[in-house]
């Protein structure tokens, strides 16, 4: 070794960890170098390449591991080198490596560019069976720190590749009653709560330092954890044409048979850390992994999942001690198969389990029935295996099958005698009887009147008994009960990952509104300004000076072709063909049951071409709406929403109109007449209206120049005092001149005439329109009720208050105000007729409501056309 | 990759035939058979006496590398992009657009009302 | 529950971007009137987070499988 | 020890199907139940049959949320559910059987001014009608839910709500066995696994029912089916306006008692309340599309789940154990449909949409009444089929949010 740096740190570690100094020894880095620091702090041992680069390499070789800048950070041992295909990655690899969340897929992921690479660079073509060099190794020196975790508040040493449940066992705490029955995720015995997370499977959790453990306990009630971290879990989407559920044989030789056949392939195991939580339609699968959830989009689904060994169910049953086959062997292989455990022969069914907490003995029958005492202090059973399917069951009816051990149908055991048959829950066989004598004797049934198969495990353990205990009662076998997801229990936060609130829309105003102090409210799908901080102020300043209000949130859509006139007589139930360009026309919209459910104003531009509004809430129906019936009449017209690409401003006030004047619009249109003009220097489409009550000119112009407007308009009214209002407001000055929000001021069953509104309709038009059956038909019926005006002294009652009379409740208000220029409150609100008339005044809120023409304010509309 | 910023498009609404037959250099999606977007401010004259051509302020673009856009739709939808040309569909909640051209770069639209949710949802 | 829908300008999408309008009635004018098949239902679904299109297609209401398109 | 094994109600189930009953129901589950049960308590009619095609049940009253609740938005729907919550509230007296009946209060969040404003109209209107509700502050809900993120997690702030203290739950499965083994003990038969598959017509009356195990003479037939309530209506010529559309919902696993009260929010349209034996239970809206399935989404999981961190921040590490699905029969109005048809001898209880269970007690009353007085009952005649055509539809924004 050149380097006598390096060969320092070999004498030193020598010394350390008893080498002989002239051993010999490589040194290198890993690609990329900073991978060393999952050696010394991540429990990284394991390391592969491309096999014709590592032939040196040999079991037992001592190398001293670089980091980027050439130093060394430790010594490390080979224990093996194992060449195989990049398709036969030992399916431990993606753990032993220690990179990203240890998954396989995660293996896959970094080293499959790697060794494109490293075949590139050797003249090699890349394929799935590309030989790798697989090794895995130890760490020499520096001895890594025992890594450590915290078990009911205790730290405890564990080994690297140690399950929770195991690293429990070996620090002498078993994790909990019966904790280590299976150790392959179909019992509930080792439940725990990890890093607040309980009903976390402590058999199919890795140890990892710094864990905090909480022993649980099979069927024991999780606290709830007092600290909920926002943990973002991340998701991510896979298509591919086969997923497999299951690396075993079965399931390697699935995924191998859909490969050869050119299929992209998913496999997915839960010893990687991968456990598949959903089978839904599609099919697909929600996977939680240790780095978030993961939706794999498949063609097909194959579900080699295998199968569970037999729980056994028998007094005693629930005591620790009690291994399955699989169980024992996890346990033997971590050192940890107390001596004296005993093994019971393939099929030998205990009569009980002797012991307090931990089996002491285990009594069996002999071959001529009589019973038989072992003293132990552990039992391995061999009771035979029931498929693993819940999987497969939950996709019954889409593209996936079972294969393998997991789609055999296996025998009932005997039915259960005694014991507890559901350890989720705690039921016992004598609770089964006690529902089977009250009448609960369907599968159905009985789980509900046991809860059994209800926690959990979902009935994976219990269903074979369940089913026997049945059979033996009833005689007919009774199927499985039905297998809804989640297979496997996500947490909260993993279920919702990747998936968001709905968005609320901004407007391009919508930073120009809280700069200027608005509170901003969701309203219709959009952020809009509330108020500015003095509703009563902005309202003011519309009745007596000049205001302006954000309304871009107006759905707007431009209508062109040869069918528009003929298309739009059918849409609105107001004529359409007589509109002169240059004219805007207030127009309801119904549907086919003569309902109003929006309302807007049509412009017409030229002989074939219309520009419509719709209210904030409406606009995202209303292109659907139009185009749905468009398609429906044949119509032969084009649309286009121009919702987001137009900003709209109101101008609004007996002095907006001269604010306008000196903004370049000399002369502002004439109430309900529109004009094109430039505006500040902004192009827009001048609207005069009337919803405030005062002269209103709404200003549509281009979304990216909403701003420009904005602040050109307040800079030119500085003079006359001019503020903006928000919607509190607003919603206040309409209110005033009865013109009706809809949704607000109305139901799901408003026809025009209940809303007295029927000088919106023109039945008479010439023409069919939607909703005009329905109002023929309606209108020969007797009113009920209607939308009426009225007035109370003092403050304005609760908007929804109900309308009493002699104590029946006869309507309710829609909206209501405490009107400052008119010194009472005016509220909208429903009445019911009474002999065809609806009464001169009700009680409301404890006072007398009288019934008054609307509007409330300004009924010539002098103000509004001034 | 940048965060999204307001851009200035051309809407062209027209019949399938007459945007067919329309030319024009401008980076074009085709939404519908009777919608197309060009970004930037372009005078095209579709072949169609009904057409609706409009400056269109509602949208935001970001531009990425194709492979940044599968990645981003492999996070944020469940769909997958195709290798070259126009995708539409939900990411993250939201409505967008995706031009991929064939030489690895790509575009994303989104909606210009959804702009400040994109840039908190679409790291 | 959601499904795949495969809109003829965007492809195959979740049932989430889209809007539901509703099976095709005989005859619109029967307002009241729902036939709410248990098999096949003739429906109009919207593309709403697309192409903003309209699409017919046959759906069996027991499994929501799309059995064809329009 | 499992606590909730049942160990006090029995079911005695008939031997044989008569060929022949006064009353023939249609549909084993809570309001088919109920229906039989007060006519054989109330009205002395015990010659009548339940007819479940599957388990009792196994439909949708087994596939609820267990809410019971009052504070609806129109009177008619105030009176009737008021009448529900106080049966449910002496049920337990009535069957001598725990049904796990629990008073809990539910509370209903605003997070929008325009919420708020529905928020306060129910309160006022529920006082006006005599169900108490009322409206309530961020503080006052913080102090009866102190679990609740009244920031809304910063973007959803709790502005109000109310609250509806005699909202309950009650376990679901005990309230139909429990209305099962009263009927049962009086006569009626309950047969499950007994599917129908027409119905005899004798001129235009419904004169019996056609089922699996044969044809069944019956003086009035009821149609008491959750999710096939069209299916079986359009056998006796009756058109509904109903579409059928599944309802998700979705358990955790059980942890010890934390939450009191069923909060709901109209803004977030997600629901969540936890039962006695620890599960949180939660669930959203209808999905929009009408289907029979019963496959559950992982959409609506991922919603709902989204929705309940941001309200409840606690619950995030909360492991969801189950999801299912029911199917709700939808009403334009989204009020049930209720009585007779306009074919004599059949008669309907649907349009249960989301709110049936908590329907349960006043809509087997109120239909029991009506077929033993061959009156509409007062409490039920605002929802009979004829309103779509008498233009008098009972438009109830109360019931269109969530269950």
């Amino acid at each position: 070794m050149a380097d006598e740096g390096i060969d320092a740190f070999w004498r030193l570690a020598c010394a350390g960890a008893e080498i002989d100094p002239a051993t010999p020894y490589d040194a290198w880095s890993f690609a990329p170098p900073p991978l060393v620091d999952l050696v010394l702090h991540g429990g990284k041992r394991a390391t592969s390449g491309l096999a014709a680069e590592c032939h040196d390499d040999v079991a037992g070789g001592y190398s001293v591991l670089l980091d980027a800048a050439g130093g060394p950070v430790c010594v490390i041992r080979t224990t093996s080198v194992e060449v195989a295909s990049y398709r036969d990655v030992p399916p431990d690899f993606g753990w032993l490596e220690g990179e990203g969340d240890r998954s396989l897929r995660y293996w896959r992921l970094v080293h499959e560019p790697f060794l494109r690479e490293r075949c590139l660079a050797n003249g090699l073509e890349f394929a799935d069976d590309t030989l790798v060099s697989y090794q895995r190794f130890e760490l020499v020196w520096p001895a890594a720190p025992a890594p450590t975790l915290t078990a009911d508040g205790r730290e405890i040493a564990f080994a690297s590749g140690d399950s929770v449940a195991v690293a429990l066992v070996r620090s002498g705490l078993h994790p909990g009653h019966g904790g280590t029955l299976c150790l392959a995720g179909d019992c509930p015995n080792c439940l725990c709560v990890i890093d607040d997370v309980a009903y976390s499977r402590a058999c199919l959790t890795p140890a990892v330092a710094g864990m905090r453990i909480e022993r649980q306990g099979a069927g024991g009630t999780a606290v709830v954890p007092a600290v909920a971290a926002d943990r973002a879990v991340g998701s991510r989407h896979l298509h591919c044409d086969v997923a497999v559920i299951g690396r075993g044989a079965t399931g390697r030789a699935a995924g191998d048979e859909a490969r050869a056949a050119g299929r992209s392939v998913i496999e997915l195991d839960q010893l990687n850390g991968e456990e598949v939580a959903g089978v839904y339609q599609g099919p697909r699968l929600l996977v939680r992994t240790p780095s978030g959830l993961l939706h794999v989009h498949a063609v097909e689904v194959i579900v080699a999942t295998g199968a569970s060994e037999e729980q056994p169910v028998c007094p005693g049953s629930d005591l620790a001690g009690l291994y399955t086959a699989a169980a024992a062997e996890v346990l033997d292989g971590a050192g940890l198969l107390p001596a004296g455990t005993i093994r019971l022969g393939a099929g030998v069914r205990p009569v009980r389990f002797e012991g307090d907490g931990a089996v002491t003995g285990v009594v069996t029958l002999d071959a001529s029935g009589v019973e038989v005492r072992q003293p132990c202090v552990g039992v391995v059973l061999d009771l035979g295996s029931h498929p693993r399917d819940s999987l497969a069951r939950q996709g019954a009816g889409l593209p996936v099958r079972a294969v393998g051990s997991c789609a055999e149908i296996s025998a009932l055991p005997p039915a259960p005698a005694a014991g507890v048959v559901c350890a989720c829950t705690g039921t016992t066989v004598d609770d089964l009887a006690s529902v089977w004598e009250r009448g609960f004797q369907t599968m159905e049934l009985f789980k509900r009147a046991t809860l059994a198969g209800t926690g959990t495990c979902q009935g994976a353990a219990c269903l074979p008994h369940l089913r026997a205990y049945l059979a033996a009662r009833g005689g007919d076998e009774q199927p499985a009960f039905t297998a809804r997801p989640l297979t496997r229990q996500m947490t909260m936060m993993e279920a919702a990952a990747g998936t968001w609130h709905p968005p609320t829309r901004r407007t391009a105003l919508h930073e120009t509104h809280r700069a200027l102090g608005a509170r901003m409210e969701r309203f219709g799908g959009w952020w809009r300004p509330w108020t500015y901080g003095d509703t009563l102020g902005e309202y003011e300043a519309v009745r007596a000076g000049v205001s302006i209000g954000d309304v871009s949130t107006l759905g707007k859509m431009l209508v062109s072709g040869p069918d528009a006139v003929g298309f739009l007589e059918r849409i609105y139930p107001c004529p359409v063909g007589d509109l002169e360009p240059g004219r805007v026309r207030y127009a309801l919209l119904l549907d086919e049951r003569g309902y109003v459910f929006d309302d807007g104003v049509i412009i017409r531009d030229d002989e074939r071409r219309f520009f419509l509004t719709f209210t904030t809430g409406g606009a995202s129906g209303a292109e659907a709406w139009l185009r749905d019936w468009a398609e429906a009449f044949g119509c032969d017209v084009r649309l286009l929403d121009r919702t987001a690409a137009l900003g709209a401003i109101n101008v609004t006030g007996p002095r907006a109109a001269a604010l306008l004047r000196r903004c370049g619009l000399d002369t502002p249109p004439a109430f309900l007449r529109t004009a094109d003009a430039v505006v500040c220097g902004v192009p827009c489409r001048v609207l005069r209206i009337g919803f405030t009550g005062e002269p209103s000119f709404e200003l549509h112009h281009d979304a990216g120049r909403s701003a420009e407007l904005w602040e050109a308009l307040m800079a030119a009214g500085a003079a006359d005092d001019i503020r903006p209002h928000g919607l509190e407001a607003l919603l206040a000055l309409r209110l005033e001149k009865g013109h009706i929000i809809v949704g607000m001021d109305t139901d799901f069953d408003s026809t025009p005439r209940r809303l007295g509104m029927e000088w919106a309709v023109r039945m008479d038009k010439g023409h069919d329109f939607l909703g005009r059956d329905a109002l023929e038909r309606i209108d020969r019926i007797p009113l009920d009720r209607r939308l009426v005006g009225l007035e109370v002294d003092g403050d304005a009652p609760v908007e929804g208050a109900p309308l009493l009379d002699g104590g029946a409740v006869r309507g309710n208000v829609t909206s209501a105000w405490r009107s400052p220029v008119l010194g009472r409150a005016v509220l909208l609100a429903f009445a019911d007729l009474v002999d065809g008339a609806v009464p001169p005044t009700f009680e409301v809120d404890g006072r007398t409501a009288r019934v008054v023409d609307l509007p409330f304010l300004d009924p010539e509309g002098v103000r509004v056309r001034a | 990759m940048s965060a999204p910023e307001p851009i200035f498009c051309t809407r062209v609404v027209a019949s399938p035939a007459a945007l067919d037959a329309l030319a024009t250099d401008a980076v074009a999606l085709r939404l519908a058979p009777d919608d197309l977007l060009l970004v930037g401010a372009v005078d095209v004259r579709p072949d169609d006496p009904d057409a609706i051509v409009c400056r269109d302020d509602g949208w935001a673009l970001r531009r990425m590398t194709a492979a940044e856009a599968s990645a981003l739709v492999a996070d944020h939808g469940d769909w997958s992009v195709p290798p070259a040309g126009i995708a539409q569909g939900a990411l993250a909640g939201l409505p967008v657009k995706l031009l991929i051209d064939p030489a690895g770069d790509a575009l994303l639209l989104v909606p210009r009302p959804y702009l400040a949710d994109a840039v908190e949802r679409l790291p | 529950m959601s499904f795949r829908i495969t809109c003829p300008v965007c492809g195959a999408r979740s049932s989430t971007e889209f809007r539901y309008g509703g099976e095709v009635p005989e005859n619109w004018r029967e307002v009241w009137r729902r036939d709410n098949p248990e098999g096949p239902c003739r429906e109009r679904w919207y593309h709403e987070f697309g192409c903003r299109r309209w699409l017919t297609l046959v759906r069996d209401t027991r499994t929501d499988e799309i059995l064809s398109y329009e | 020890m499992n606590e909730f094994v049942e160990r006090q109600i029995g079911l005695r189930w008939p031997r044989a199907v008569r060929r022949s009953y006064e009353v023939v129901i249609v549909g084993g589950g809570g309001h088919g139940l109920a229906t039989a049960y007060y006519l054989a308590t109330r009205h002395g009619i015990t010659d009548v049959a339940v007819l479940e095609r599957d388990y009792i049940g196994g439909g949708n009253s087994g596939r609820n949320t267990t809410v019971i609740r009052a504070n609806y938005g129109i009177p008619d729907a105030v009176n009737f559910y008021q009448r529900s919550v106080d049966l449910y509230a002496g049920l337990e007296e009535e069957f001598g059987r725990a049904v796990m009946h629990s008073t809990r209060g539910v509370l209903w969040l605003a997070h929008s001014e325009a919420t708020l404003r529905g928020e306060r109209a129910r309160a006022a209107l529920n006082t006006a009608c005599g169900a108490e509700t009322v409206f309530v502050g961020p503080d006052e809900i913080g102090t009866i839910c102190p679990q609740i993120d009244l920031t809304g997690g910063g973007t959803y702030p709790v502005l109000g709500g109310t609250y509806h203290p005699r909202g309950a739950t009650a376990r679901h499965d005990r309230v139909v066995w429990g209305y099962a083994e009263g009927a049962m003990r009086l006569g009626v038969h309950v047969h499950q696994g007994v599917g129908v598959t027409g119905l005899h017509r004798d001129g235009g009356r419904v004169v019996g029912v056609e089922t699996t195990a044969g044809r069944i003479d019956a003086g009035v037939v009821v149609s008491a089916v959750g999710g096939h309530a069209t299916v079986l209506a359009s056998m006796a010529g009756v058109v509904l306006p109903i579409r059928t559309h599944p309802l998700q919902a979705a358990v955790t696993n059980h942890y010890a008692p934390i939450l009191d009260p069923i909060v709901a929010s109209a803004d977030l349209l997600v629901y969540i309340s936890q039962t006695p034996r620890g599960e949180f239970l939660f669930g959203a809206e209808i999905d929009r599309q009408a289907s029979y399935s019963r496959r559950s989404g992982h959409d609506i999981l991922a919603l709902c789940a989204r929705r309940v961190t941001t309200l409840m921040p606690f619950t995030r590490q909360l492991r969801i154990l189950r999801q299912w699905t029911g199917s709700c029969d939808m009403s334009p109005d989204y009020s049930p449909i209720m009585g007779v048809t306009g074919t004599d001898g059949f008669l309907i209880t649907t349009g249960w949409g989301t709110w049936g269970f908590k329907a349960i007690p006043a809509g087997g009353e109120a239909l029991a009444e009506t077929i033993a007085t061959g009156r509409p009952a007062p409490l039920i005649a605002p929802f009979g089929l004829d309103r779509f055509e008498r233009d008098r539809t009972r438009a109830d924004r109360g019931s269109a949010g969530t269950h």
